[in-house]
């Protein structure tokens, strides 16, 4: 954008997203017009990406406080105590907007910032995650975008050398122009080396690490707080490029540094880079920075003091020294052969100051910046009541059922993407992809481990925001607890359309509502997350479409001693169990969906009450030893997850029939909550009598044994048919 | 057994080398920078996996020109034992330790997923403890790992015994046209070789990566532990 | 007809490779090296026997598969 | 001076990369492709001022570090 020469008014304020009200504003805490640098730091603080100003006020509801929280929200990510003086740090965080412009690049540095934001607070990323959400598979632009989106997160997380454990991928035409790409970096730090971002101590130098700065992504932040239209295509240039080799050495480089004690404040250079760094650690730390762009490393020559302080070049940490420890600090980026220099220092004038060239080219008060931020109660309409379901009929019989739905879109192996991403460096991977509900990771050199998922059905929270929210905390819970590990905390990313939409807002506040309850009820506080909103698509006939609304989460839960685990592969004999009740609802199932093309009804209910008994008492027996897999039940319903349980090893199940008085589709494919499959040893009797009398229902769903899945008709469907049909999907649709 | 193994910028598997050869010799290995200019008394040095370079031009090309690589070069004149794995062995086939090349895998898809090996030459230090045509599971990941080589070389590895390992169904059955069999489309469905003097190894996939019930089995555990019982002393 | 189509990074986007390459060159001592971009070559053999037809073909190709037009630029040239 | 150094795989190396955008231009539409092959263009910007050193030294970069010569070849080409 040429914006050298451009008159600062409030026609140049609404182009850089700042409404007429925000504006004036800027001028009175000004006091005069500010010049250009200054409108851009404004308008970056005060995007929705930055300032949270349409959720402000709804996040502060979630609750983000237990006896295991070490920081909550508000710092680069959230920290829990995972015992022997460790602590696991995480976050999640978008990169929609990016990776639908350029699929391979957006989503490489989107895990790059995930990263990022883990190891500046001093934790060794162990793993990472990724949620995407894809429109519908059949056109080309989805397949394009499914392709460089799994080549871009394997691209950057196999380079740095952190293994991609799990994830989830969906498709719907919701998706089509707004592609939904959520990364999650889990890391791990001694509990008594955690940095943070306020800066303090005056005088001290501030200093810029890790890659150059060149004209990459220069509002970045305000793009992904803005609808997609056709100009969209033509903000390209914007584009940023990642480069994972040098992620890598800024790690090893930062870690090295942090294991001295020269830093006071570090933070990575996120979106709206040198901008928000500099003003939240200042801000933060209740000082004032002087920025000096002459010293700023840069790549390309002639860039203004407006280009270096928007500029989202990746790669690069803002730290604040202890100033006689400079030169140690040098030496050890230079031994990593990264870029290194003294920007500037910290002030006692409460003001951020940027000087290029001899010019002052902003001068802006801290305070009123941070607390003047808009914020913003935005009106919710009524939520629709959901579509009945309609009439029901089971026009496939059972066996086709089943395999229609194991080879559907959104129940297909993912093999095909996790075997691009490399989850086993580090030595630490105990349950792989598709291993176990959760992926599990040992913590080096301890017995710990580290139980991770991430999840969220974004069909039932179109149809009921609130038991969609709530379902997707209780199902990420659930895929804890199906391994054998506690439960610990909760991270998010609320992907909504545009808030400014009464519709869209009404989605939004019952889903936080509905995440809230789930995380009270279940003990699992929200300790970091990100929002993004404004993810609709215009229409060229002018009307938007908003995406599913699809609040993430991503979710940690820990083993004191790892080899208490268990996965969800089929053992080879014994029983296999049904926890919790079935009442075989279809509303919004998959089964719905796929078999009667049907998107009605509403999502199923969740139990907070039956959810957490159920799970304590699986949790329970699992570190007891007395199951030996166990895998939650969730879309698709109870055939599916036995399914699932027989192609993971190949081992067999003969089933019983399904319960009476209810209709068969709806015993096998309803998606009731709160339930788990439990393989066991013998003839289960002892398993459900330990049940019965904790309270807990429990069905005896088959004996397990030979290599086929023999259902209640008597047909029988071998392991290795079973996952020919599954796995069909995603190499058919992409390697043509 | 001295054991070393190197860090290059870029080097991500150092520390799975490590925890393996801890496991079986009760010791850590050392850790030397690709910077250095001279090797410690050491019976073994061992090239990682990783992106060295981030993999940028040609995977290995640029870690074969550290200053390290001369000294793993006299080493191995010196008839030293050098275990290249993955990045590892890309590297020493730059350095031309090694002959032939690692090409993008035939899918040109990065890969990372199980894979079954069979044990071409069980006379070496890096197999002994397999017996020949013994087949062994272990995860590969790496987008460049299509090994190629002229029919010269290929008839000199093939006719000297210098294939290690080759990729194979479960059962053993070698089959070089078949991915799900070999999955990077190797030329005779190579996955390992040696030196001339069978002392320098490159091989792509991680048997690093099994060597713990926890990591799902210990399948790779054999060569270090042949490793141990040819250098220990 | 033998058709090459040269693809570039656009100026101003950073090229991780090209970096590296260059310092790489350095510690080999060649340090008259200043800075270096990384691109694609593809040749295509066209059964056109017409050179402009060839080209506009190649071009064709280039705009919609050969280069990422977001962050690439592309020349078509006719070898032959 | 800028020189460009192409670096493509040698003759009888099978290009997979090649084969994929082949068969990728065909689905398109683009009957026409024959053999494709893809190679590396690397443009080094040198300090140097003359043309017949730049190129000498651009020969020799190619063959210790820009060209793998056991499966690729080399060209320099002096740009300006
Ligand atoms: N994008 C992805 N990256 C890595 N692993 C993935 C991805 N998507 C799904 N997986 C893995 O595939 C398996 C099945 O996923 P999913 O069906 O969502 O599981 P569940 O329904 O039990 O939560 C899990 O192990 C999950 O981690
Ligand atoms: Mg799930």
């Amino acid at each position: 954008m040429s914006t050298k020469h451009k008159t600062v008014d409030a026609d140049l304020a609404r182009e850089f997203g700042l409404s007429a009200e925000e504006y004036d504003r800027v001028l009175s805490i000004m006091g005069r017009t500010p010049s250009l640098t200054e409108l851009g730091v404004f308008s970056v603080m005060w995007s929705e990406h930055c300032s949270y100003k349409s959720s402000r006020k709804w996040l502060k509801t979630l609750p983000t406080t237990a006896p295991w929280v070490i920081h909550g929200p508000g710092e680069n990510a959230g920290v829990v105590d995972v015992g022997e003086g460790l602590a696991a740090i995480f976050k999640m965080e978008s990169h929609n907007h990016p990776s639908f412009i350029e699929p391979y690049q957006g989503a490489a540095t989107g895990v790059g910032g995930i990263l990022r934001d883990v190891f500046t607070m001093g934790a060794r990323p162990v793993a990472n995650l990724n949620a995407l959400r894809f429109g519908a598979p059949e056109t080309l632009r989805t397949r394009e975008i499914v392709d460089g989106v799994v080549r871009g997160v394997g691209g950057y997380g196999n380079c740095v050398g952190v293994p991609t454990v799990g994830g989830e991928v969906n498709f719907h035409r919701a998706y089509d122009g707004n592609p939904l790409v959520n990364a999650m970096t889990v890391g791990v730090a001694r509990q008594d080396r955690i940095f943070l971002s306020a800066a303090a101590g005056i005088g001290n130098p501030v200093v810029y690490v890790g890659s150059k700065t060149g004209r990459d992504g220069i509002h970045g932040a305000t793009m992904s707080s803005a609808e997609f239209d056709e100009n969209a295509l033509a903000k390209r240039p914007t584009v940023q490029v990642g480069d994972p080799f040098v992620e890598k050495l800024l790690i090893e480089a930062c870690l090295e540094l942090m294991a001295t004690d020269a830093i006071v404040a570090i933070q990575d250079m996120g979106a709206a880079g040198l901008t928000s760094s500099s003003v939240e650690m200042a801000g933060k730390g209740g000082v004032g920075i002087d920025l000096d762009l002459d010293a700023v490393p840069q790549r390309e020559p002639g860039m203004t003091a407006y280009e270096m302080m928007l500029s989202e070049s990746q790669e690069r940490m803002l730290i604040v020294l202890k100033p006689e420890r400079t030169e140690q600090a040098r030496a050890i980026f230079e031994k990593w052969e990264l870029d290194f220099a003294v920007v500037g220092h910290l002030t006692d004038t409460g003001h951020i100051v940027v000087r290029h060239r001899g010019e002052v080219e902003a001068d802006i008060p801290l305070d009123p910046l941070a607390d003047q931020a808009p914020i913003y109660d935005r009106p919710t309409a009524p939520l629709p009541a959901p579509e009945p379901v309609g009439d029901i009929h089971d026009p496939l019989g059972l066996e086709k059922t089943l395999t229609t739905l194991l080879g559907c879109p959104d129940l297909a192996s993912r093999a095909w993407i996790w075997n691009q991403y490399d989850s086993t460096v580090g030595g630490q991977t105990a349950q792989r992809p598709g291993g176990a509900d959760a992926a599990i990771v040992k913590v080096d050199d301890t017995t710990i481990g580290l139980a991770l998922t991430t999840d969220c059905t974004p069909r039932y929270c179109k149809a009921n925001p609130r038991a969609g929210g709530a379902q997707a905390v209780a199902e990420a819970w659930r895929n804890i607890t199906a391994t054998g590990a506690t439960p610990l905390a909760v991270t998010d990313n609320l992907n909504f359309g545009n808030p400014e939409k009464p519709e869209i807002m009404a989605q939004f506040v019952a889903a936080i509502e509905g995440m809230g309850e789930a995380c009270r009820t279940l003990d699992f506080p929200v300790v970091s997350g990100n929002v993004s909103l404004y993810n609709e698509t215009r229409d060229p006939d002018g009307t938007t479409q908003a995406i599913l609304p699809t609040p993430a989460i991503g979710a940690l839960g820990v083993l004191k001693d790892v080899r208490q685990h268990i996965g969800l592969a089929m053992p080879e004999k014994g029983t296999l169990l049904l926890v919790g009740e079935t009442k075989g609802h279809l509303g919004q199932s998959l089964w719905l969906r796929e078999v009667l093309g049907r998107e009605t009804g509403d999502a199923p209910e969740v139990d907070l009450q039956a959810e957490r008994r159920n799970g304590d008492f699986v949790r329970e027996q699992i570190l007891a030893g007395n199951v030996l897999a166990c895998h939650d039940v969730s879309d698709g319903g109870v055939l599916i997850a036995v399914a699932e349980m027989v192609m993971a090893s190949g081992h067999g199940c003969e089933l019983e029939p399904p319960q009476s008085g209810m209709r068969p589709e709806a015993f096998w494919f309803g998606e009731d909550q709160a339930r788990y499959l439990v393989a066991v040893s013998g003839d289960g009797t002892g398993f459900a009598a330990t049940a019965k009398a904790a309270g807990v229902p429990v069905r005896v769903m088959g004996r397990i044994g030979g290599d086929s899945l023999t259902l209640p008709s008597g047909a029988i469907l071998a392991a290795a048919r079973l996952r020919a049909v599954n796995e069909a999907f995603f190499p058919a649709l992409m390697d043509r | 057994m001295k054991a070393a193994v190197v860090l290059f910028p870029g080097t991500n598997r150092e520390r799975d080398m490590m925890i393996a050869l801890k496991a079986v010799t009760g010791q850590s290995p050392s850790l030397l920078w690709h910077g250095e200019t001279s090797l410690p008394d050491l019976d073994l040095v061992v090239l990682p996996g990783g992106f060295s370079y981030g993999d940028y031009l040609r995977c290995g090309a640029m870690a074969a020109h550290s200053p390290i690589m001369r000294e793993v070069r006299a080493f191995a004149e010196r008839g030293g034992h050098v275990l290249g794995v993955c990045n590892g062995f890309q590297i020493l086939t730059e350095t031309g330790l090694l002959p032939g090349a690692l090409l993008r895998n035939a899918g040109l898809r990065f890969l990372s997923q199980d894979c079954h090996l069979r044990v071409e030459n069980a006379q070496t230090p890096f197999t002994s403890k397999w017996a020949k045509g013994d087949v062994f599971r272990t995860p590969l990941a790496h987008g460049d790992g299509n090994y190629v080589a002229d029919s010269k070389t290929l008839d000199t590895l093939e006719g000297d015994g210098r294939v290690a390992f080759r990729y194979a169904g479960m059962d053993g059955t070698v089959d070089a046209a078949d991915r799900t069999i070999n999955p990077n489309g190797s030329v005779n469905a190579i996955a390992g070789i040696l030196s001339a003097n069978g002392r320098v190894c490159g091989m792509m996939p991680h048997p690093e990566d099994l060597v713990d019930p926890l990591m799902g089995g210990e399948d790779g555990k054999p060569l270090f532990e042949s490793l141990v019982e040819a250098l220990s002393r | 007809m033998k058709v090459r189509v040269t693809v570039s990074l656009k100026e101003g986007v950073l090229d991780p490779q090209g970096k590296a390459i260059g310092h790489a060159l350095h510690v080999l001592g060649f340090d008259e090296v200043g800075e270096v971009r990384v691109g694609k070559v593809i040749e295509l053999d066209l059964a056109d026997e017409d050179a402009a037809k060839a080209e506009a073909r190649a071009r064709a190709m280039a705009e919609q598969l050969l280069a990422n037009q977001v962050i690439e630029d592309f020349a078509v040239e006719v070898v032959k």
